[in-house]
């Protein structure tokens, strides 16, 4: 590891790595907040910021987030005060977590090579919905309540594929770790026998982090921001943060998972780290797009999709993989 | 039909007409008793000849007030044969205009009445055209007109404690009535206020 | 309450209890009722629905208008005609040239004016330019609703550019005012036709992108085929014109059925629907741009020349004794104007029969029965401007 | 004591505490979230005995799917928005069952460990359970598949209302 040859102490070194994860953490969802921000205007024959840090706007999530720093903290009167004020924290760690064992490049460019990495990331990123289902039942209002309820059935019907799709990976890579699975990627990316499985997964992803055209729980024009529709200053922040570092690190995932990792094509002096966020990079750039793109589908129409098209199909790659395995 | 044709068919095939309206314009009219208003109203709705199928508005003028002693004279063509019924002269009251449509015979028909002032009521229409429904109701708050039989005769667009019938013309604009409408007069008073 | 249904005493808010009646086998629960509005994203304005809901499932649906009532009919016996020319193109804000023009010809009517031919046609040409001014809002904001972010920024677009023109001719962006009892304020400036026919091929050229982003695609399909479908004879029950209607497949328009202006001497189609349903009225709103487009292409070739107004204007207009209800084909549908005149320069009673009023009239029959996505879907292609609701 | 020792008394402590207020709490939407503290708890113990992979199925099964799922039901039915609370006239009932439960399972334990330290074995490897169940304990596992499958075709039947 890198920082083996520098640092004697262990614990200096996980301060250090827990500091960069926490630096990366503040601002991979600034760049990725203002690239939605760039992608969609000129997507949709506009210019998008312009204004703040006068270079087209390059300082205007910062200048946001002081914004909300400043806002005034407002509690509703019937709210639940403590179940309240928790809820965003509960819904920002376990992003924090994810982004602990992503490998962003080989030797040691992770927060922590977990065995279990694979099981981990699934365990963790359903926690996220508690504190979505806290704060649409603690801000006292129905439409919250609309949209909390809504989180929790996408839930049921995303969680399925998610897992079963990560399970074929797992079986392929012959580990579930999240550094093991990148280095079985070395000969080829997983996304050519896992086609299916990537399509799956990013799909599942993007119910999870309820982006368009999955957004039925904080859907503006129908529940209002659901969960969200109360919540103003740092407290609303905090859930912003949330879901673009949320889609930073399922990128990160799905990076590690299909795309290869850090392992690079074609030019071989770019280091690894380069190529991970670069890959995370146009995930998010794709994850964008399909927000300009598409209307919102209905909850309904989400389960059909699961149960009926998403969850066999994970079924079978896992079959596929099975007897790829054996045979091969 | 032309209007001239479906006047004289209401008229036989109901025997509800008490006058009828026919306008330089083509327009037609035809005018019923208050409490025949239902039954008139229903002909024409359930007629294969009148085919009234699109209900277009309901609504009320006020034909009293700060001119209703003036009593103007008959408009339009005055109605043929029959002599006018005193429910329905000229006189001071709120009529009640309810205009109708026939999407595949393509014409157009008023239904007209008379109510009095104070305490006027109709049956309601929202049985036979369903959009009546509101327009009745907005009728019911701006004139003061009862429905009877209406579902919800709640108020529709005033605040629920409003007082006062704004359409009437007895309901005065404070605003005008302190100060004359600020916009600009006719040219030709202005000219003659120049003069003066 | 049927021999297999139990009453049953719920918790409710605190402190009270709620009693439900449920069949056998069934559970026990309560209804939500929720207020959509006045001040929601999808109802374009101050319109509130108060609808109950059994899960995300309505069972009533009661809309409650007025928020924006300025009473238009009582302001319009204290103006004259001229004034309630400024008047009455504000009450559906996004047809402004259409609401004045009903008022115009009705007046026209009644006095008996012949109105020149050149300002008939530019009449023409303008109405139809502000029904598609009309129709992209609609279209951009309907995608808008279903969660589709884009279509309104190119719906803007193009919005712009008309308003453009619209200016040019007008001075107004909004609230043109240009309708003079009679014929029009003024003539087309130079180099009008020109801009206009520019335009013509720039907006269709576009309407591809809207194709595209929203009829083609399948997540809108999927969320607008067979929602809130409105039976024909329903719809005419209710009232509802225009679009609404003409998707239910009424091909009712009111420049075929009773032409005014030139609409009888211009090629154009009614599109209608088949089944009723939010896909069918959003795809008329589309095809009846195209077929406005279709018409502005038209009067670009055949306007005449000629006065805007006629020689001989008396100073004061006064329309004679006697009534007359004149409707035109707006972009929301039948707005008709019931006048009623006593001689004077000011109406007796001027009755405004608005599209919009009619068309959500008929929500509390739409509604019951679907989901509250859908809801959004319905209340979006039941096309209406609050204040040509309220009035 | 070890720092071992140290934390798995905090965690023990936490899950009692979290346990206590479960069943003292007023609001049943605050008794679910303190589940989730007793059951994340609950994981972290695991995870300090060695055994990651029970440790994380506690994590993504009991906070992830089952209280999501309590939560969800209860909102959906019982609780009442905001503030409120909800009881029951059951406290006796169930403070008899739960002292019941507690005895029962503490002289289990007692009986059968008593006294005897227990060492510690390093981490349970996900193979070794990979392994074992599909070896072992493979009748077990199909048997618990099938029962899952009969709750599954169940619960199906049961919420088809015609």
């Amino acid at each position: 590891m890198i920082l083996d040859r520098y640092f004697e102490n262990a614990w200096a070194i996980l301060g250090l790595k827990l500091g960069a994860i926490l630096v990366l953490f503040l601002v991979a969802p600034i760049v990725v907040g203002y690239a939605e921000h760039k992608v969609l205007a000129h997507m949709q024959a506009r210019l998008g910021p312009m204004e703040a840090g006068r270079f087209h706007g390059w300082a205007q999530l910062v200048a946001d987030g002081v914004k909300f720093i400043q806002k005034e903290d407002i509690v509703p009167r019937a709210a639940d005060r403590f179940v309240f004020t928790i809820a965003p924290v509960l819904v920002v760690v376990p992003v924090i977590m994810i982004f602990l064992v992503i490998p962003f490049g080989p030797g040691g460019w992770w927060g922590e090579n977990m065995d279990l990495g694979l099981f981990y990331v699934m365990a963790i990123s359903t926690v996220g919905v508690i504190g979505v289902l806290a704060a649409g039942w603690a801000s006292a209002n129905k439409f919250s309540l609309i949209g909390a309820l809504r989180a929790a059935a996408q839930l049921i019907a995303y969680e399925l594929p998610l897992v079963l799709a990560a399970a074929a990976v797992a079986m392929q890579a012959g580990s579930l770790s999240l550094v093991g699975i990148v280095e079985a990627q070395d000969h080829y990316w997983f996304v050519l026998p896992q086609i299916a499985g990537f399509a799956l997964f990013v799909l599942a992803s993007l119910a999870e982090l309820s982006r368009p055209p999955f957004d039925m729980p904080v859907a503006d024009s129908e529940i209002i921001f659901g969960h969200m529709t109360e919540y103003t200053g740092i407290k609303m922040a905090m859930f912003l943060l949330a879901e673009y570092a949320g889609v930073v690190a399922l990128s990160g995932v799905a990076t590690v998972m299909y795309l290869g990792g850090w392992h690079g094509f074609l030019v071989g002096w770019i280091p690894g780290p380069v190529w991970t966020f670069a890959k995370i990079g146009a995930l998010a750039f794709f994850i964008i797009w399909l927000r300009a793109t598409y209307p919102r589908m209905r909850e309904d129409q989400l389960q059909k999709m699961a149960w009926k098209y998403m969850i066999p199909v994970a079924l079978a790659n896992i079959l596929l993989t099975g007897v790829f395995k054996v045979v091969f | 039909m032309t209007p001239e044709d479906l006047v004289s068919h209401v008229r036989e095939a109901t025997g509800l007409v008490e006058r009828d309206e026919l306008t330089p314009q083509g327009q037609a009219a035809v005018w019923v008793a208050p409490e025949r208003w239902l039954e008139a109203a229903t002909h024409l709705r359930t007629c294969g000849r009148c085919g009234f199928d699109f209900f277009t508005f309901l609504t009320a003028v006020d034909r009293g007030g700060d001119r209703g002693a003036e009593a103007p004279p008959p408009r339009g063509k005055p109605g043929r044969a029959q002599a006018p019924s005193p429910s329905v002269d000229q006189g001071e009251g709120l009529e009640v205009v309810c205009h109708v449509y026939a999407v595949r015979r393509q014409h157009h028909l008023n239904l007209k009445t008379l109510v009095p002032r104070e305490g006027g009521s109709l049956a309601t229409l929202s049985g036979v055209w369903r959009g009546a429904n509101w327009h009745e109701r907005e009728t019911a708050e701006m004139f003061g007109i009862g429905f009877a039989g209406h579902p919800n005769l709640a108020k529709l667009e005033l605040p629920v404690n409003f007082e006062g019938f704004p359409l009437r013309k007895d309901f005065l604009l404070i605003t005008r009535e302190a100060k004359e409408w600020p916009g600009q007069k006719e040219p030709e008073e202005r000219h003659e206020e120049a003069k003066s | 309450m049927t021999p297999e249904s139990r009453t049953i005493t719920l918790p409710g808010e605190p402190g009270s209890a709620v009693a439900v009646t449920v069949a056998e086998g069934d559970l026990a629960t309560r209804e939500m009722t929720l207020n959509i509005g006045p001040q929601h994203p999808s109802t374009h304005g101050v319109l509130r629905v108060v609808i109950t809901l059994d899960g995300e499932r309505i069972h009533t649906a009661e809309p409650v208008i007025g928020y924006m009532h300025r009473g238009f009919e009582k302001l319009a016996e204290a103006r004259d005609y001229r004034q309630i020319i400024a008047l009455v193109n504000r009450h559906d804000w996004l047809s402004a040239f259409c609401n004045e023009l009903g008022v115009a010809i009705a007046v026209e009517r009644l006095m008996g004016l012949e109105v020149p031919e050149r300002a008939q046609w530019i009449r023409m040409l303008l109405a139809e330019w502000n029904r598609v001014l009309n129709h992209l809002v609609f279209i951009g904001s309907y995608g808008l609703e279903l969660g589709a972010i884009t279509p309104v920024f190119y719906a803007f677009r193009e919005r712009e550019d008309i308003q453009e023109i619209l200016e040019a001719a007008t001075g107004g962006r909004l609230h043109f005012t240009f309708n003079r009892i009679g014929g029009l304020k003024d003539d087309l400036p130079k180099g009008f036709l020109r801009r206009s026919a520019e335009l013509v091929r720039k907006v269709r050229n576009r309407l591809a992108d809207y194709e595209g982003l929203l009829l083609g695609n399948q997540i809108f399909r999927k969320r607008t085929v067979g929602v809130g479908a409105l039976p024909g004879n329903v719809a005419k029950d209710f009232g509802v014109s225009g679009p609404i209607l003409q998707a239910c497949g009424v091909a009712e328009d009111s420049r075929k059925t009773e032409p005014y202006l030139r609409y009888d001497q211009v090629e154009f189609d009614v599109p209608v629907g088949k089944n009723g349903d939010s896909f069918d009225r959003f795809w008329v709103l589309f095809r009846r741009m195209e077929e406005s487009l279709r018409i502005i292409e038209q009067v670009h070739d055949r306007i005449p020349s000629g006065p805007v107004m006629p020689p001989k204007m008396p100073k004061t207009i006064k329309a004679p004794e006697g009534w007359i209800y004149q409707r035109t084909e707006n972009p929301l549908g039948e707005c008709g104007y019931y006048l009623v005149s006593r001689g004077d320069k000011t109406p007796w009673r001027l009755k405004m029969r608005t599209a919009s009023f009619s068309n959500v009239s008929m929500i509390p029959y739409l509604l019951p029965g679907i989901l509250v996505p859908d809801m959004i879907a319905v209340l979006g292609s039941v096309f209406f401007v609050v204040g040509d609701v309220d009035r | 004591m070890t720092g071992q020792e140290m934390a798995f008394l905090a965690l023990g402590a936490i899950a009692a505490a979290g346990g206590v207020a479960v069943v003292t709490a007023r609001n049943v939407v605050h008794g679910a979230l303190f589940l989730v503290a007793v059951l994340a708890a609950i994981g972290a113990l695991f995870l300090l005995l060695g055994a990651e992979f029970v440790g994380w199925v506690q994590i993504l099964i009991y906070v992830g799917a089952i209280v999501v799922l309590l939560l969800f039901g209860l909102m959906l039915t019982k609780a009442p928005l905001g503030r409120g609370a909800l009881d029951n006239q059951q406290r006796g009932i169930a403070a008899i069952v739960a002292t019941g439960t507690f005895a029962m399972l503490t002289w289990l334990v007692w009986h059968a460990f008593g006294d005897e330290r227990i060492t510690f074995v390093r981490a349970v490897r996900t193979a070794d359970i990979g392994n074992a169940l599909f070896t072992s304990y493979v009748l077990p596992f199909e048997a618990v598949s099938v029962l899952l499958l009969a709750a599954l075709v169940g619960a199906i039947l049961l919420a088809k209302k015609d």
